[in-house]
Order: structure tokens, then C-alpha cells, then sequence
């Protein structure tokens, strides 16, 4: 009987794994572990006070006292075994690594193709640097994190990822945005 | 004066200068039998059928704008009687049958134009629903017939068969199903009614109802104090605030429903349909201009208007539906305030107030309902006594556990 | 000739000839004309036909109030009907054609309607048509519909794209004339981020055809150097082609930006237009002033225009559109108009002044008639003269163009979109917006100010105060110098007396003076009685130009003031905008997203058919060689799954973690049965309920552990269910110690069902699946060999043996692929959505078509599910209700035709034996039908009155929707396996 | 109102990032309440036309349910706050 069974990526065979990335650019992490933690109730501050003190991990606001959790050099396991070590009792931690598809979009042009699917004002004085929000692009409810000046991350459902994908080439038609796995 | 095409010529002949106005300008009297508050599509009906077919001579309607301003004259105009329940269905076939001898009735031609209405469905279990619905329309006697694809492709072959991301596998049709010129029937009605002696009363609001007693004496308005004998409350979107004043407890919340016009084009769609994968309904105007809508804007309102993200929404049905609408451009947007009842059905009922009667709750099928409503409404105010086919539309049927519910969406208006 | 090019001038690039057609004729034109200066500098005045008497209409105007010169651009599915010649910007190989004319735009068949026009007052046809009943569709009807519309909809699939995008800023400028240049400069210095919109290809407004120079350089040139410093400016978004054409809450604008529709061949990158929606801190509307046409006996006939487009045409075009034109005003901006054309080498044949006197000043040489009027014109396709009268004396005049000017009415239009009403200016003899707060100021000619200075000044100063307002510091204005100009003054004149022809209104709907004194006479005097009974500003240009005289001549006829009569509602929108921009890129196959399941790739390899199930597409069955009909594949797939095993794809369904000390509380409210004492480890079937006591949804929820739970809910309500669980948690018990999570995305689930189920599932799994060791509802994370992790659920839709799979989705497939493999010596398969619909009808099990939202837990059997023992629930209120619980109520039962080769399907009604079809009659209906290839008959669930009462009676399944009665068997609806032995293996 | 809304927690967002379920200033009843007063609170709406508090879920944000407080006329809101009776501790 098999007993290794391939973890298959949902964009596989939709984004082509080596192409070189143009001035505007989409990345699909093929890997990535993503993990929602979630603040018992009346410890919202204090998990948010551990989660900014390990500069390994990157939490992702969604809602009050609810995280996402990214980490592109753990493994899912480690990574959760890692929060659930470091919040204990106070935070519920919940893998989401197969459930989550994360993209990253680079480029001068990155904002003026993001504003084209999110109401969200993309203005570096109104969404800086390390700022992230649940936000709805096009009809599909995505994570968005300003990482850089020109660069987001996109954090989206499993299922909505083949759509998303689709509808973030469209956006980007204009500034023939390339996509690619990120190696 | 009587409207024929005689009259035309002989008017024309005579430069058009001796039509006489269609209803009169009455000042209010001190007193009414029956009062109307609301001179839209109902109010009109209502008393044009109270001193027609009931005998009531002295009544009048109260209406605070201009007669027909409210939803009578902004909606998208379609006529059907296509239901599912039982509570429904009987009612809304005898308001078809209403419209089918409305325009002599009322000497007035309201371009009631049969043209058939065609619902789409999109998924083996809308298509079961409807067969459900199809049957029920027999049940009740009303035709209706199943179309499957190929069918559909023949008659409209413009709809998105190809490419759609919700396929169209089949549509109920109802022929007699069509559209009627909205301003005209509040016309038709109110210049009929004023010649059965209503007083047509325009900028007129209500302010109060006067109580005394446990019954209601009268009402407060904008033109001094009217008293009645009876009082019918026909204000639709404002149903909540005129029944406040009499201090009803109503299951009505009032939301916007947007409509749209577009330029004026020859001829292309010649039925109304509509959309099974969302709430799009559409149909050409005489005039050519493409009449549609969709969904509420689900939020309260009280405003004749709504939101861009509304219009774009109903715009990506629109096109999914009919990839060639995609270069009409629209005209005009605008809103109408619907009293949505929380099962999606409406209300013809006495009220816990022994002379005060209730017409409320017409969602956005108000419309279609004009001429049954306005006959079940003068049966129930002239006898004290429900027509049978508005027996089900109690204001009761919530607390005692008998809704009318089409969507199946439970008591939450903004989902029916 | 009658119209022409100028030798010279004219902001047009003389280098850049282009060629268009019109009607099929070819024609020259320049880069930077539209089409109608392009049409006029080929001496084509007449280019459409009116709506109703089909008569012969030329070029009014230069802008988007044009009422006449609508074409059709493109061809087939690229045509743009009713398309504003005024406003289409030509480009090389435009390709127009007139409309509503046939067989030519010359001679038009239905011109005879003019001469029957005292039979078509308005609203005629209120009043005819109505013998015989039956006439109306069959022939008049038709007849209607006939003549309806202007341009031809195509009605094929459009090939181009659409798109939309969002914008942000502090300030939102409507308008690049001079008050909208200078309110963006002041702003743009002060570091706001700035959005400057404007509709026209070019921007520069007004400022395009001004002849005053600005610090002493012509105003088009002081234009292009604003927009020069403001493309410089980081905080400063410019935008031409771009209507704003809607405001809406909040300060967010709709905008539109036709971005290709100006080339020929538009580039696949780009959309054709864009919508935009601009949420704007502040806005200020800068879209000037719209001169009047005057009502005067003629007034339609082709030549006859608005005296600023002459203007335009020939200062910004280089046009002439006459040879000999004559100007006929009731204010100071005729003698403007007159002074540009003899600047420009144009004969003007007179001025006609409505007023006794003026200070005006006619350009030396031109004759004024002041106390004159025009009562009526003369030539047939083109305007020939005009018959002038002054003091009783008649004289006729020759010309070939006349320019109206019969004051100015402020573009209020987006102001007063969201419920102002615009009120009267007595001394302005218009209408203006009133103060609309929020944000949002109107300046320059749009708030009455006429004169050059004023606007500029009045564009700076409004920005600076919105620019303080938002915290920003400003400098003083930096005000250009312009020579000081009076303002242009007129009175009113809404209709010329003395007409000797008809005096058109509102020139597409043919509404002339007469048709209004109708409306009044028939007591449809309200303004918008009259708007709806005559027509009038219901055409594509709304009113722009016809609305303010009908407002005036309906008050004139009253003898008030147009301030009792008001206007019609500004809507949405200001310009028509195509449906195709405000869908963008959701339409076709991208209507909605698509939701893959983490199988799918699994599902089609094994040959799956595949349906749309809300957003996920889903197996509907699998097709295997040979099978001729899906009925095959099914009737296989289900007797294989009760023989031996097979597989589905359950991942769609929605599932949801809970977590905290609270979560048995919770769910315990949330479900109308009990949940405090599921034991770890244990599955329990949950019915959901609504407040009213209808079912809502239903599921299987799992205790993982003391504080741990996964929901599970239908595929269609996972959203639904979800937002209702944080309505409960969230706003009814916020005292509740629980979080939840949906975990929908990161499961594949499969279910594995039939006899042989165990043996497969075993293969994979390390854990012990017996039914000693994982009894029937079972629940736990178990271990995969191999060591994955994965939960099992032994749960049952098909009433088999059966267990769900869980595994993290990523390895879904692969785990799939292992199930087969080991599954295939016990003949497993994979199954679909039909397969597990016939099953558990079988079983009798109910999915949403039972649960419709009209069932209560007893119509579908559930009765006793309703725990008497809590004090709370969701729905246990209302459940008691007088109808939830009558005796009458339609219950859920089973069906089974008589005769066993007879087919039954869903949507059919029960009637009782002999009873007659009618709603009274009505006894049910059939909620889901199939064939049981175990049974070997159709079979069905339905809902009959009562009906559990009634097993065993015959009733007839009434289908007149197609034709068919069938006469059948009330039975339970569990028509397999009723002792539930098969699921406890 | 209905254009953007000021989420307590995500900021200023586009309506359809919400969905709208109705009257927030109902109370769910004591399970001992009388039948009137469950009616009431399942059925029966005050609908002002003014100002009126309504329950929104930001759907594609945080999944708060918030309390809208605005005018049903003019469509101005005055405030939106969490849903939750509860003063929630935001910790962004």
C-alpha cells in the first residue's frame, strides 16, 4: 500500500515554475505554512503581544484577535507546534496550510493593478508598510499584506485561488504582469 | 369624457384644445365614508372599485405628492401570475384576469401587452422548483409551459447559451404573462374612479389618525382634518409611518429596489425574462427602451434611490444573461421604497382597529397585484369581509404560524 | 456649400487629416475633431429623424446635450447605437450612420407622421387602441413597436472588455474648464491627492473655444500649462474621457473612462472603457453652464443650433457651420457668439434680440434687431431663412444657420442626484444647486458665476477652503490675469410668441409647445406628470437642453414662477453608460468564481461529469465505456456502492471548528437537538433551525474533543451557516467562551460507502476502523499509514456501511488515488452527485430540496428531535405555533408508482384519487424523484397533507406542467434498510 | 451609508464587502416571554424612517457583526461599532 501520498498545489499545471519574472510580477508560494490562530476571549492583546515578539513569524491581522500566521521556512507541523508552544492556552491554533494559497505581487504598477479588484485605499499613507486586512478583490474576500513598497501578499481559499488567479492576470493584462511558482 | 378614436379625431380636428382634465381638483370635504391614504396604484384601484362595484359613493384618496408618484410609476412594469403557494397563486391569477378587461373597463388603454414571461432555470433543482410552481399555476387553472433548452434557443436565441457561467437548461412560461404601461394604470384608474365621484385629493399628507373611542374617526393631513367612517392605509414604502400614527405593530420593513432604463432601441427583446441565477428581470418598452432590475439594495431605506454596488451587480447579471446587452447603454437609474413583509408575501387584512383596514407588503411585486388588490381591498373595507382569493393574506398568519413564503428565506425581508 | 473648414484656426491638427464615412460616404476630417465637426466641415448639417414624426434634424449643439445628431458608429458587434456625434471623437476609419430613417435619412417613409401629428398629441395612445380587447398585441402593439427606438441593438456577444477600478483621493475636481484648472492647481500645490476628471478628450473645458486670453496667451494655451504642472505633480491624477456620472453615499463617484473608444482597433490589453468608483474625502463640481435653446416656430429645422457650439465649432474646430448665420438671443452671450464668427470671417446675417434694449455691442457692421423674435424658418432638410418679427411687421431673413442663446442654466446634475432639490435663483433665472454638504461644492459657471475671472477665482478659492478644511495649508492664490468681463446677462424667454410653425421643447420626443398646454389642460400639470404624459426629457439626452423651458413654459402657462413649478429628479446618470463597463470583467464564464474542490483533478481522471453546485463544480457521475446514458452510469454506481464500496467527493461541504469551554453550550443553542452530552469521539446528526421554527440547515457535528467540535453543513449554506453561528456567538450570547474557525478550504473529504467499505478504508488507515473499535458515529483524527494525519467519520448519507476521509487538501488526490487502488479488488467506484441523490432517497434522507425553508423538523420526520429538555434553542419559540404545528400540514412521505414501469419526477402535485385538479384540491407535491435501480422502479419523496397518517392510500401524481398522472402509493420514505442494520456492519 | 462603511476594526470598506441582516435594536426574549413579545421580536419592525440601528456583518473582512447606526432617509451613518455587547479588546 503507498504510504507517501504527493501533496498536490492547487495551481499546478496553471503557473508555469520557471519564468523570469517581468518588471511587474505574481508569485505562487508552492509551499507555505499558514496557520489562523485565534485569541481566547479576553487574551486578544496578550497573543498579539507574543506573535510581534518573534520576529520568525509574520501574523497577519484579519479580525480582532484573529491571525494568520505565515512562515515560508517551517513546515506546517512545526510551525503550528511552534504556536501552540509559544500561546498555550491562550490562542487556539488552527492549521490552514492546505486551505490557504499565498501570492505575492511585485512591481511599480502592483498597486494600480490591486486597485482594480479592492475598495481598499492602497495609498502608502493609508496602508503602509507591514499593514494587513481581510479585503474583498473582485468577488473573492482575499488577506492582503503591504510587505513592500511594491509588493502584497495575498493570502486566499484554496478553492477561490484558480479564480483568483485568472482574475489577477486580468488585472495585470495591461503591465504584462508575468506569474511563476516562487522557487 | 369618453376616449375613443373618434374623440381623437374629432379632437384633433379641433386643435386639441377641448380635452377636458382627466379627474378634478377637489378640495377636501369634511367628511368621507371611506379614505384612502396613498394615491398610487392600490389607493386609486381600491376606490375605484369601492364606488364601481361596491357602492360606496362618498370616499376619497389622500395622496401627499402628485397621483401615481410613488411606486406605480417606478417599477419595471411586469404583469404575471406565475406563484408557487396557494396563499399566493388564486390571488394574483384573479388580478390576471382584472388586467385582461382592464383597459375597456376603465376606458383608458394602459398597454397591457401579453407578451409572455419566461422564467429561467439553471440547475436540476430550480428546475424542479418550477415544475413545482408550473404546477401550481395548473392547479389554479393558470397555463403555464415548460421550456427546455432547444426550446429556449429558438424563442431567445440572444441569452447566453455558450458561455454562461451558470448554463440556462430551461425556463416556465407563462403567456399571458407580460408588461403594462405603469403610469397609465394609475391614470386609468384614478381618471376612473374620479368619474364615479372619488375625490382625488393630491398634496394631501397625512399627519395623524384621530382615534376615539377604539375607532378611528379621521385623519390629520397637511389640508386640515378629514373625517371617515373607514380608513384604508394603501402607502406601500411608508405603510410603517402612516401605521405608526395609528399605533399598528406591522412585520414591514422598508427597503430600495432600483431600477433602469436604457436609450431607446429598436425592438430586440420582445418578452419579459427572467434571470434563475440571480434576481435580473428585463423587458423592451413600446418606446424601445430596455427596462430592468434585480435585487434590493438590502439595507432599510426610505430614499428613491441606491448605491453603485447594487447597479453593478445587477449590470454583471444582466450581461451573463444576455451577453448583447453589453453595449446598451443605460439611461437612468432609480429607486423605489418596497414594504417588504417578512415572508415576502402581502397583506390585505382588518387590523386589531375594528374601521382601519391594511394593504401593505407588496415587496417589489406590487405592481402586477394592482387591480386584485384594489378589488380584495374594497371587498374587505365595503363588507368588513376577506375576498376568498386574499383569505391567506391575514396580517395575523405570522403570530399564528401560516406564512406565505415563495423563497423559502424565513422572516428576514431583505432575503425574499 | 453651406458649412465649411476654416482656412484656418482651431485647435485641430491641420497635419492630421483623417477619413471617416457617414452613411457610406466617405469624408475628411482632423485629428482633434469630433464627429459632428467633422460632419459640419463636410457640409453635413442633417444627419438624423426625430423619434415620433421622423423629421428631418440637424447638429444643435457641441457637447452631451445633444439631442439630435445620434448615429451609430461600428459595425455589427462592435455597433454603438445612439451614439452623440457631438461628443465621438473621430478617429481614421470611423465608420457612422444616421438612424430611424428608412429607406434613406433624406427621404424617410415615416415623415408622414408629421402630418398626422394632430391625431398623436400626447398621450394619444392612452386614449385609443382599446377596440377590439384583442387588437392591442395583434396589430397596434406591433405597429408601436415598430417605430420604437432610434438605433439598432445588435444583440451579439460583445468582443471587447471592460474593467474596473477603484480611486481614492482628498479631491475630486468634476470639470477642466477654467474653475476646475484652477481649483486642481490650488489643490495640487497644497499636496492634496487630487482626481481632475473631465469628459472631453482634451482638457481645458470651456477654455478650448475662449477667445479671451489669459496672462495675456490665448486660454487654450494657459490650459495646456496648467495641465503641464499638474502632470508634474505626484499627488495629481489627471483623466480625460471620463464622465462622472453618478454620486452616490458617502462621496463615492461613478465614473466612466472610455479608454479605446476613440482608435479604430483597440489593443487587446486595455479595456474599451473602465468604470471607476472614486471615493473622494471632497468634491467639487466644475461642470459650468448649459445654454438654452429657445421654443421659437422652426426651431427644429436643421441649422438651427446653440449659438456657443458655432462658437466652438469655430474656435475650437476651425468649423463654420454656415455661410450666413443669424443670431437670435434674449441676452448679452449672442453678441459673443456674433464677434467670434466675424473674427473668424463669418457673415452674420443679423442679431435678433428678444429685448426693447441692450448694452450689448454688435461686432461694426451687424444689423440688430432688438425687440425682434423668430416665428418661424424656412428651407425643408436645410434651414434656408427666418421669418423675423418686430412691432407687428414681419420680414424675412436669408440665412443658413441660426444660433440660439436663450440664457444659461449651471450643471447641477450630480449635486442633486442624491435627493436635493435645485432651487430657483430669481436672478439668475435658473436653477442652482443647493448646499449639499458633505463635501461637495459646485463653483464657477456651475454654481452661476459666467464671467472668466470669476470662475478662476471661485475654482481656487473653493479648493483652498476644502484643502484647509482637511488640514492642509494653502498660499495665497496664484490668480492668472484675465481682463475684466461683465457678466453675461439675459431674461428669461421661454416661449416666442407668434409662432407660425411648430416650437419643439424637447427635439428627440418631438414634444412641442402645444403638447404641453395639453399636459396642463388635462391636469397633468405637474412637472412630472407633464414629463411622463408629454415625454418630454425622456429621450437620451434627459432633458439636458428641453427640461428647464418645459419647467418654464408649464409655469408661464400658470402664470407662477418656474420656482413652483421645479424641476424633474436628477438621477443616475449623467451620461448613459453601457452595461458592459458597469459589469466589467464579471460576466460569461467569470460571472462568479469558481471553487475547485481539492479532488477535482482526482474526479476527472476517473471520468467525472461534472455540474455547477453554487460556486464548486461538483461529479455529477462518472462515465465509463460503454455507457450510453447517464442513467447507466448512475443506476451503476449506485448498486456498486450497495454492493460493495464506492467513493465520493464530499469536500464542498462546509465545515466549521469550534473551540472553547462554551462550544457545547453553544452548539447545544444553536441546534434544536441536543449536543451538551455528545461524547468525545462521537458524531451526532444536528438540525439547525431558524428563529421562525423552520429547518435551516442540517449536518453532521463531531466532538474531537472536551472543547473541540467540527461542524459540518450542506454545500449550498456553508456561508450562510457560518455568518449565522457568528450572528449567534457575536450579537445573542457575546458571554460565551468559544472561537470558531471554518476549515472548508483545508480538508478532502471522502466518502467511503458500502459492505466492503471497512476493507478499504483499513487498508489506509493505521488505526483500528472495526466496528468494535470505530462503531457507527464515530469520530476521531486518525493516523494514515505512512504516518499522514487525517480525521475519520463514520457517518452515512447512503445508509451503508460508510466512513468520511478526511486529509489535509493538498494530499487529497493522492489519498484518493490509494483509495481506488485499494479498493479495487473489492469493486470499488467513484460516485456522483446523482448516484448519492438516488441513495439517499433510498434511505429516505433530505437534502435542501426537502428543506426548503417552509418545513418544520416534524414535516420531515424530525418531530422528536426537538429537545423538550433545554430551556433555549434557536427556533424552539416559534416552532409551537398554531400552523407549525397543525394536524393538516404536509408531511414528508414516500412514493411509489403503481405501476412499477411508470416514472415519477420531482415539481409534480398529489391530488386525491378522482378528486378534480384546484388549489383547494391540492394535497402536495413531489420534492425528489428517481429511479431506484434497486428497487428497480422510480420512487419519490414528497410532502402530502397529513401524511404520515396516510401510508398505504393511493394518490395521483399530477404532472400537467408535462402531461403526465400517475397513480401511486403513500409509503414511509425509507425504502431501504429501515432498520438501519446495513450502517451498523 | 451603502457606499463605504467605516469598519471598527478594518477600516473604511465598500458595501459589498457586507451583508445586511436588519434591526439591531431588537433584543432576543427571555425564553419565558410571553408569545407577543417573541413575535414581536421575530416578526414585527419599527422601520423609521430616520435614524436606526442595523446589524451588518463585514463578510469579506473581520466577520464582525457590527451595529450601523444611520439615517434610513439621507443615508448618512453616525457611528458603527461591534456587535457584540461586550466592549471588544481590539488588538491590531
Amino acid at each position: 500500500m503507498v504510504h507517501q501520498y504527493a501533496d498536490r498545489h492547487t495551481l499546478e499545471g496553471l503557473v508555469p515554475a520557471d519564468v523570469s519574472a517581468g518588471a511587474d510580477h505574481l508569485a505562487v508560494a508552492a509551499r507555505q505554512a499558514i496557520v489562523v490562530v485565534l485569541a481566547a476571549p479576553g487574551q486578544e492583546a496578550a497573543v498579539a503581544h507574543l506573535l510581534a515578539s518573534d520576529e520568525d513569524l509574520s501574523a497577519r491581522f484579519s479580525a480582532p484577535g484573529e491571525w494568520l500566521v505565515i512562515s515560508g521556512l517551517q513546515t506546517p507541523e512545526l510551525l503550528h507546534q511552534a504556536l501552540a508552544a509559544l500561546l498555550g492556552d491562550m490562542a487556539h491554533c488552527i492549521d490552514q496550510s492546505h486551505g490557504r494559497v499565498l501570492l505575492r505581487l511585485t512591481g511599480l504598477n502592483a498597486r494600480a493593478i490591486l486597485a482594480k479588484g479592492a475598495g481598499l485605499d492602497l495609498h502608502p499613507s493609508a496602508f503602509s508598510v507591514g499593514q494587513s486586512a481581510n479585503v474583498l478583490c473582485g468577488h473573492i474576500s482575499v488577506n492582503l499584506a503591504r510587505v513592500g513598497d511594491d509588493a502584497f501578499e495575498i493570502v486566499v481559499m484554496r478553492s477561490f485561488a484558480d479564480t483568483l488567479l485568472h482574475d489577477l492576470r486580468d488585472m495585470g493584462r495591461a503591465f504584462d504582469l508575468t506569474t511563476a511558482f516562487l522557487a | 369624457m369618453r376616449y375613443s378614436a373618434f374623440s381623437i379625431v374629432k379632437n384633433a380636428l379641433s386643435g386639441n384644445v377641448n380635452w377636458k382634465p382627466a379627474w378634478r381638483q377637489p378640495e377636501p370635504k369634511p367628511f368621507y365614508d371611506v379614505i384612502i391614504v396613498g394615491g398610487g396604484g392600490h389607493g386609486l384601484a381600491t376606490a375605484y372599485y369601492l364606488a364601481k362595484e361596491f357602492g360606496v359613493r362618498n370616499i376619497a384618496v389622500l395622496e401627499k405628492g402628485y397621483l401615481g408618484s410613488g411606486n406605480v410609476g417606478r417599477n419595471t412594469t411586469i404583469v404575471r401570475s406565475n406563484y408557487m403557494l396557494p396563499g399566493n397563486e388564486p390571488f394574483y391569477e384573479f388580478s390576471m384576469k382584472l388586467w385582461e378587461g382592464l383597459e375597456q373597463d376603465l376606458n383608458y388603454n394602459a398597454m397591457l401587452s401579453q407578451r409572455g414571461i419566461i422564467n429561467l432555470f439553471h440547475n436540476d433543482g430550480q428546475r424542479d422548483a418550477y415544475i413545482r410552481r408550473g404546477n401550481a399555476m395548473w392547479m389554479e387553472g393558470v397555463p403555464a409551459e415548460l421550456l427546455d433548452r432547444a426550446a429556449l434557443r429558438k424563442m431567445l436565441p440572444y441569452l447566453n447559451f455558450d458561455h454562461a457561467r451558470f448554463p440556462i437548461i430551461g425556463g416556465l412560461l407563462q403567456k399571458r404573462g407580460g408588461t403594462a404601461r405603469h403610469d397609465a394604470v394609475a391614470w386609468g384608474f384614478g381618471r376612473a374612479a374620479d368619474k364615479h365621484g372619488v375625490d382625488l385629493i393630491q398634496n394631501c399628507e397625512v399627519t395623524g389618525i384621530r382615534r376615539e373611542n377604539g375607532v378611528v374617526t379621521g385623519v390629520e393631513t397637511s389640508r386640515g382634518f378629514i373625517g371617515c367612517g373607514k380608513l384604508g392605509l394603501a402607502a406601500a414604502g411608508n405603510t410603517s409611518r402612516v401605521g405608526q400614527m395609528a399605533g399598528l405593530k406591522l412585520p414591514i420593513e422598508s427597503h430600495v429596489l432600483q431600477a433602469f432604463v436604457t436609450e431607446g432601441l429598436k425592438p430586440a427583446i420582445n418578452h419579459v425574462i427572467t434571470y434563475g441565477a440571480g434576481h435580473f428581470y428585463i423587458s423592451q418598452s413600446d418606446k424601445g427602451g430596455l427596462v430592468f432590475g434585480a435585487e434590493i439594495d438590502g439595507y432599510n431605506s426610505y430614499a428613491q434611490r441606491g448605491n453603485l454596488a447594487t447597479v453593478e451587480h445587477v449590470m454583471e447579471e444582466g450581461v451573463t444573461m444576455i451577453p448583447g446587452l453589453s453595449r446598451a447603454r443605460v439611461l437612468r437609474s432609480w429607486g423605489g421604497v418596497m414594504d417588504m413583509s417578512m415572508d415576502g408575501s402581502p397583506i390585505i387584512s382588518r387590523t386589531p382597529i375594528d374601521n382601519l383596514y391594511l394593504n401593505a407588503g407588496w415587496c417589489y411585486g406590487g405592481f402586477k397585484a394592482t387591480p386584485a388588490s384594489g378589488w380584495c381591498f374594497a371587498h374587505l373595507i365595503a363588507k368588513n369581509e376577506t375576498h376568498p382569493v386574499a383569505r391567506f393574506l391575514r396580517l395575523d398568519r405570522f403570530e399564528r404560524g401560516y406564512p406565505i413564503d415563495e423563497h423559502g428565506a424565513g422572516p428576514q425581508p431583505n432575503l425574499h | 456649400m453651406t458649412a465649411y473648414r476654416l482656412s484656418a484656426g482651431g485647435l485641430v491638427d491641420r497635419s492630421a487629416p483623417l477619413t471617416f464615412t457617414f452613411d457610406g460616404q466617405s469624408m475628411q476630417g482632423f485629428e482633434g475633431d469630433t464627429l459632428a465637426s467633422g460632419l459640419l466641415a463636410n457640409d453635413r448639417m442633417l444627419v438624423g429623424r426625430s423619434f415620433k414624426y421622423h423629421r428631418p434634424r440637424g447638429i444643435v449643439s457641441a457637447g452631451v446635450s445633444e439631442p439630435n445628431a445620434l448615429v451609430t458608429l461600428g459595425l455589427g458587434a462592435r455597433s454603438d447605437p445612439n451614439t452623440k456625434a457631438t461628443v465621438a471623437e473621430l478617429y481614421a476609419g470611423l465608420d457612422a450612420r444616421s438612424q430611424n430613417r428608412w429607406p434613406s435619412l433624406k427621404y424617410d417613409v415615416g415623415a408622414v407622421n408629421g402630418l398626422l401629428s394632430p391625431f398623436l398629441s400626447a398621450g394619444f395612445y392612452y386614449k385609443t387602441f382599446m377596440w377590439p380587447a384583442a387588437f392591442w398585441e395583434k396589430v397596434y402593439e406591433p405597429i408601436i413597436r415598430k417605430a420604437a427606438g432610434l438605433g439598432r441593438a445588435v444583440l451579439e456577444r460583445d468582443p471587447e472588455t471592460y474593467e474596473k477600478c477603484w480611486a481614492h483621493c482628498d479631491l475630486l475636481v468634476i470639470g477642466s474648464g477654467p474653475t476646475g484648472l484652477m481649483a486642481a492647481l490650488s489643490a495640487g500645490r497644497a499636496g492634496l491627492r487630487v482626481v481632475l476628471a473631465d469628459e472631453g478628450f482634451r482638457h481645458g473645458g470651456s477654455l478650448l473655444s475662449e477667445t479671451t486670453p489669459i496672462d495675456g496667451a490665448p486660454a487654450a494655451a494657459f490650459a495646456a500649462a496648467a495641465i503641464t504642472e499638474l502632470e508634474a505633480l505626484p499627488n495629481v491624477t489627471l483623466m480625460t474621457r471620463t464622465t462622472v456620472f453618478g454620486w452616490y453615499d458617502d462621496n463615492v463617484f461613478g465614473a466612466l473612462e472610455r479608454v479605446q473608444k476613440h482608435v479604430a482597433t483597440p489593443s487587446a490589453k486595455l479595456p474599451v472603457e473602465r468604470l471607476w468608483r472614486i471615493a473622494a474625502r471632497r468634491a467639487l463640481l466644475a461642470t459650468g453652464a448649459e445654454e438654452r435653446p429657445l421654443v421659437f416656430g422652426g426651431n427644429d429645422r436643421p441649422g438651427v443650433m446653440m449659438a456657443g457650439a458655432l462658437s466652438t465649432y469655430a474656435n475650437r474646430y476651425g468649423v463654420a457651420a454656415g455661410t450666413s448665420v443669424a443670431i437670435f438671443t434674449n441676452g448679452s452671450a449672442g453678441y459673443r457668439t456674433a464677434a467670434d464668427l466675424s473674427a473668424h470671417g463669418i457673415s452674420v446675417a443679423a442679431i435678433i434680440d428678444s429685448r426693447a434694449e441692450s448694452p450689448d455691442v454688435a461686432p461694426s457692421g451687424t444689423r440688430v434687431i432688438r425687440g425682434g423674435s423668430i416665428v418661424d424658418t424656412k428651407g425643408k432638410l436645410r434651414l434656408s431663412g427666418l421669418v423675423v418679427e418686430r412691432a407687428g411687421f414681419e420680414e424675412i431673413i436669408d440665412c443658413d444657420a441660426i444660433g440660439m442663446s436663450g440664457g444659461f442654466s449651471p450643471v447641477i446634475h450630480l449635486a442633486c442626484q442624491r435627493g436635493a432639490k435645485p432651487l430657483w435663483s430669481e436672478a439668475l433665472k435658473a436653477f442652482v444647486a443647493p448646499d449639499v454638504g458633505q463635501g461637495f461644492g459646485v463653483a464657477g459657471s456651475a454654481a452661476g458665476l459666467y464671467s472668466l475671472p470669476a470662475c478662476l477665482r471661485d475654482g481656487a478659492d473653493k479648493a483652498q477652503a476644502f484643502a484647509n478644511d482637511l488640514g492642509f495649508s494653502t498660499s495665497p492664490a496664484d490668480l492668472p490675469v484675465v481682463g475684466a468681463e461683465p457678466d453675461p446677462s439675459f431674461t428669461a424667454l421661454w416661449y416666442v410668441a407668434g409662432a407660425k410653425s411648430k416650437a419643439f421643447v424637447d427635439f428627440q420626443n418631438d414634444v412641442h409647445v402645444s403638447d404641453l398646454g395639453l399636459a396642463l389642460r388635462e391636469g397633468f400639470g405637474h412637472v412630472e406628470h407633464a414629463k411622463r404624459y408629454t415625454t418630454n426629457g425622456m429621450a437620451t439626452d434627459q432633458g439636458k437642453l428641453s427640461g428647464i423651458n418645459a419647467t418654464g413654459l408649464l409655469a408661464a402657462m400658470q402664470g407662477i414662477s418656474p420656482a413652483d413649478v421645479g424641476t424633474t429628479t436628477f438621477r443616475p446618470f449623467y451620461t448613459p453608460v453601457p452595461f458592459g463597463a458597469l459589469a466589467g470583467t464579471s460576466r460569461d464564464e467569470h460571472a462568479a468564481p469558481k471553487r475547485v474542490s481539492p479532488l477535482h483533478g482526482w474526479a476527472a481522471r476517473n471520468g467525472a461529469v461534472f455540474i455547477d453546485s453554487g460556486l464548486w463544480y461538483r461529479p455529477s457521475w462518472f462515465a465509463r465505456a460503454g455507457e450510453k446514458t447517464w442513467r447507466e452510469s448512475v443506476d451503476r454506481e449506485v448498486l456498486t456502492v450497495r454492493a460493495n464500496v464506492g467513493l465520493c467527493d464530499v469536500s464542498t461541504l462546509g465545515k466549521i471548528e469550534v473551540f472553547g469551554p462554551d462550544a457545547a453550550e453553544f452548539l447545544n443553542r444553536v441546534y434544536c437537538n441536543p449536543f451538551l452530552k455528545l461524547p468525545v469521539g462521537k458524531a451526532r446528526y444536528g438540525l439547525m433551525l431558524r428563529e421562525d421554527g423552520m429547518v435551516y440547515d442540517d449536518g453532521t457535528t463531531s466532538r474531537l474533543g472536551p472543547e473541540h467540535f467540527v461542524v459540518t453543513t450542506t454545500t449550498a449554506l456553508a456561508g450562510g451557516v457560518l455568518s449565522h453561528m457568528e450572528y449567534c456567538a457575536q450579537v445573542l450570547w457575546p458571554d460565551l467562551n468559544l472561537r470558531f474557525c471554518s476549515v472548508s478550504d483545508q480538508w478532502a473529504q471522502m466518502a467511503i460507502a458500502g459492505p466492503k467499505a471497512r476493507l478499504v478504508v483499513q487498508a489506509l488507515v493505521e488505526d483500528d476502523v472495526s466496528n468494535a473499535a470505530f462503531p457507527f458515529l464515530a469520530a476521531k483524527a486518525v493516523t494514515l499509514k505512512g504516518g499522514l494525519k487525517g480525521r475519520l467519520f463514520r457517518i452515512s448519507f447512503s445508509g451503508e456501511l460508510a466512513y468520511e476521509l478526511a486529509v489535509p487538501a493538498g494530499y487529497g488526490e493522492a489519498v484518493a488515488d490509494a483509495l481506488m487502488e485499494a479498493g479495487r479488488a473489492h469493486g470499488i467506484c467513484a460516485y456522483g452527485l446523482e448516484a448519492l441523490n438516488v441513495l439517499r432517497i433510498e434511505k429516505g434522507h433530505v437534502t435542501h430540496a426537502e428543506l426548503d425553508g417552509r418545513v418544520t423538523p416534524d414535516d420531515v420526520g424530525f418531530g422528536r428531535m426537538l429537545s423538550s429538555q433545554k430551556a433555549d434553542f434557536i427556533g424552539k419559540r416559534l416552532s409551537t405555533r398554531f400552523g407549525l404545528t397543525a394536524a393538516d400540514r404536509m408531511q414528508m412521505v414516500g412514493l411509489k408508482p403503481i405501476e412499477k414501469d411508470k416514472d415519477i419526477r420531482a415539481g409534480a402535485h398529489l391530488l386525491r384519487e378522482g378528486a378534480k385538479p384546484s388549489t383547494l384540491n391540492d394535497q402536495g407535491y413531489v420534492s425528489s424523484a428517481c429511479h431506484s435501480p434497486v428497487l428497480g422502479q422510480f420512487i419519490a419523496l414528497g410532502f402530502l397533507k397529513s401524511g404520515r397518517e396516510r401510508y398505504g392510500e393511493k394518490v395521483v401524481i399530477w404532472d400537467r406542467l408535462r402531461g403526465e398522472e400517475t397513480l401511486a402509493e403513500v409509503c414511509s420514505p425509507v425504502f431501504v434498510d429501515p432498520a438501519n442494520a446495513r450502517l451498523n456492519l | 451609508m451603502a457606499s463605504l462603511i467605516p469598519c471598527p476594526h478594518c477600516g473604511i470598506r465598500p458595501k459589498e464587502e457586507f451583508s445586511i441582516r436588519g434591526d439591531a435594536s431588537l433584543v432576543r426574549p427571555d425564553p419565558e416571554s410571553s408569545d407577543e413579545t417573541w413575535n414581536d421580536y421575530v416578526h414585527i419592525r419599527a422601520n423609521p424612517r430616520g435614524r436606526y440601528r442595523e446589524h451588518w456583518q463585514h463578510v469579506a473582512g473581520c466577520r464582525r457583526w457590527l451595529v450601523v447606526e444611520r439615517d434610513t432617509f439621507t443615508h448618512e451613518v453616525f457611528s458603527v461599532s461591534d456587535g457584540a455587547v461586550r466592549p471588544w479588546e481590539t488588538s491590531r
